[in-house]
C-alpha cells in the first residue's frame, strides 16, 4: 500500500443521527481509518448528522458503544475538531452547550471550502 | 482515468448496487482503469457467492463476480462490515468451524485502509449508496 | 379498536405527521429508535388529538442523550411496558 | 397472548432487529407465547448463521438462535428475500452445487403464506424495520 | 396451515417510492399473498408511496419489472382498488391523470376507518 | 475544483436542499434512482446558484414513468454520459 507518503484533505459529512442506523458508526470508522494513514480530515456534522454530537449519550442500555464517547476521543488520532453546521443546528432547536465541548460552529461557506479543497467527500 | 467505487448497499434492498455495477461496466466500455472495488457496511452483500437469483431477475452479484474476475479488478470487502454480517472466507470459517463459505472468490477481505489507499491513488472515487 | 403507533425514524423522516393524521381516540404512539428525537424537537411535533398518550422507550433516550430533554408529554417506559401497550391496545401499527 | 414478529432489517445496518430481539425476550419473560418468527426483506439476515461478530459486540444472529431453538419457536425467513440474498438451506445448496449452507439450523425457508397466516392466527403482529 | 377458513381485513399503507428501495416489492408481495389465502385487502398509497402509482413505468432499461404494472393487474386476484391519500397526492403536484386508472383517491377519515377496521396494518 | 452532486433519494429525503447550500461555481447536479421525484415537484427545488447544470439519468426517468414530465432545466443523460460528467468535474459527491 502506498498511502503513507502522501497527504490527501477528506472531508466527511456526517449527516445520519446515530444507533438507529449504521452509517454514524462506519463514518466514523472512516475518519478512524483516514486519521491513521496520516489524512487531513475534516469532519462535519450536518442534518440530523448533529444528533451524533449531542452530550451525555450513554449507549449501554442498547447495548452498544456510545458514538458521542468515540468521537469525544478522536484527538488521539489527531481529529481535533467536530465541526457542526450551524444551519442544522438552529433547526433543531439544540444549542452548543447541548454538545460534545470538542465542537466548532461553522457556517455554509467554511463547509462548501472544506469541500472544495478536499480531494474526496464521503456523505454518510 | 483511475476510478475507484465505494459500494454502501445490497442488491434488492436499494437500488445502488446495480446503479454501481452499471457505472463499472461503462467504465470499462470507456477504457478507464478501475483501480479498487471498496464494499462497505451492507455492500458486503454484493460479494456474496450464496445468492439463488431466480431467472427473471438480474442476478447481481454474479455479474459483479464475472465483471471482477474477467477484468482481474482489485475487489475488497471491508473486514468489519463482512464478518459480522455473514460474508466470511474460507480461513475465518476454518477459524470459526462454520464449515461454509459466503465471499465470493473474485473478492478478498481486508480492512479500511484499502479505502483510505484507494481514495489517495485513484483520479476519481465515486460512492454508491 | 385503538392502535398503539410505533415510530422508529427521525422526524427528518416525518412518520409521526403522516401517523398524526389517522389517530383514531384510545390510540397511544410509542417514540422509539430514532424516533426519540422527536421529543428534543418541539418544532417538528404535528397536533395530535387530544388525550392521545405519547411514550418514549427509555433505552433509546438514554443511549442518544436524550433523558434530560424529554418533552414533558413523553412518559418513559421500559421493554416490559412496551409489551404491556401492545396488548392493551387492540393492534400495533408500525410506522417503518 | 399469541404474538407474531416480522423482522424486516438486517442486524448492524438498523437497529431494528435489537429492538425485535429485545422485545421477543420481553414476550417470553411476561408469560407470551411467540405463534412465529417471520424475517423479510433483509431481516433475513437474522437468520444467517455465519456471522463472526467481536467479543465486544453483541451478536444478535446467535441470540436469536438460542431464542428460538431454547424456546422452540416457530422461525420462518421468507424464501423470495433469502434466496437472493444468499441466505440458503442445505437444499437450495445441494440443488445449486454452492457448498455451503447459510441459514441457521433453528429457522425454516417458507413462503409469504406464513405471514398471511400469522396475521390471522396470533392475537397481535408487531413490524419491526 | 389454517389460513383458508377465516377472513382478516389487511390495511397496507404503501410510503415508499418505487425501485430505489425494495419496500414497495415487499408490500406489493404481501398484498398478492394476503388475496392469495383470501383475505381482504385495503391497499393505500400516501407519502412517497403515490409514486408507485404513476402512470407508464418502464422499468426495463434498469432491468427490473415494472411495479406500475403489476399494480394494474392485481384486480386478476380480487384487489380492484389502489386507495391514494389525496393530501398526499396534493403535496407532491400530481394529478389522477397522471395515475394508473385503479387509483381511488380517499381522504384521512378513509384512511383512519382502514386501520381501525384491519386486524393487521403494515406500513412499508 | 467542481464537484458533481448526485442525489439518489426522493425529495422528502432533502439530500438536495442540504446539498444546494454548498454548491460552488462550476458544480453540477446529477438526478438518479429516487433523486429523479424531484423533477416532478417544483415546489420541492431548492434555489440553486446561477449556472448550475442539472442533469438527470435517462433510465431511472424512464423507469419511474417520468420522461414525459422532466423539468425544463434538467437534460437526461446516459451512463456513458454519467461517467463523462465524473471526469469533466474535480469529484464526485454522492448525497447518500
Amino acid at each position: 500500500m502506498n498511502t503513507t507518503n502522501s497527504n490527501t484533505e477528506i472531508t466527511l459529512l456526517a449527516r445520519s443521527a446515530p444507533y438507529g442506523s449504521g452509517a454514524a458508526k462506519l463514518c466514523l470508522d472512516v475518519s478512524i481509518a483516514a486519521a491513521v494513514f496520516e489524512q487531513t480530515v475534516n469532519y462535519v456534522f450536518l442534518d440530523d448528522g448533529i444528533y451524533q454530537v449531542l452530550d451525555e449519550q450513554d449507549a449501554s442500555p442498547i447495548n452498544s458503544k456510545s458514538l458521542g464517547k468515540t468521537l469525544e476521543a478522536l484527538g488521539l488520532y489527531g481529529i481535533e475538531k467536530l465541526y457542526v453546521d450551524e444551519d442544522s443546528l438552529r433547526k433543531r432547536n439544540l444549542s452548543t452547550d447541548q454538545l460534545l465541548p470538542q465542537v466548532e460552529l461553522v457556517n455554509a461557506d467554511a463547509i462548501k471550502k472544506f469541500i472544495n479543497q478536499s480531494k474526496f467527500v464521503l456523505t454518510l | 482515468m483511475k476510478f475507484s467505487l465505494v459500494v454502501y448497499s445490497a442488491p434488492y434492498s436499494s437500488q445502488s448496487a446495480a446503479t454501481a455495477l452499471h457505472f463499472a461496466q461503462q467504465l470499462l466500455i470507456q477504457g478507464h482503469e478501475i483501480y479498487r472495488l471498496f464494499f462497505f457496511g451492507d455492500g458486503v452483500h454484493n460479494a456474496s457467492k450464496l445468492a439463488v437469483v431466480s431467472q427473471d431477475e438480474t442476478h447481481i452479484q454474479q455479474q459483479w463476480d464475472s465483471l471482477i474476475a474477467e477484468n482481474n479488478i482489485d475487489s475488497v470487502v471491508c473486514v468489519s462490515s463482512a464478518l459480522k454480517r455473514g460474508i466470511i472466507n474460507l480461513e475465518e470459517s476454518n477459524r470459526h468451524d462454520l464449515e461454509s463459505i459466503s465471499l465470493s472468490d473474485s473478492s478478498e477481505i481486508a480492512g479500511l485502509g484499502q479505502l483510505i489507499d484507494a481514495s489517495i491513488n485513484s483520479d476519481r472515487l465515486v460512492n454508491f449508496g | 379498536m385503538t392502535s398503539l403507533h410505533t415510530i422508529t425514524k427521525p422526524p427528518s423522516a416525518a412518520a409521526l405527521q403522516s401517523c398524526a393524521k389517522f389517530l383514531s381516540e384510545g390510540d397511544s404512539i410509542l417514540l422509539l429508535e430514532d424516533g426519540v428525537y422527536y421529543s428534543a424537537d418541539a418544532n417538528n411535533w404535528p397536533a395530535l388529538p387530544l388525550g392521545t398518550k405519547v411514550y418514549g422507550l427509555k433505552e433509546d433516550f438514554v443511549a442518544r442523550g436524550l433523558s434530560k430533554i424529554v418533552d414533558r408529554q413523553v412518559e418513559l417506559v421500559d421493554y416490559a411496558r412496551f409489551v404491556q401497550l401492545s396488548c392493551e391496545h387492540d393492534k400495533v401499527v408500525s410506522w417503518l
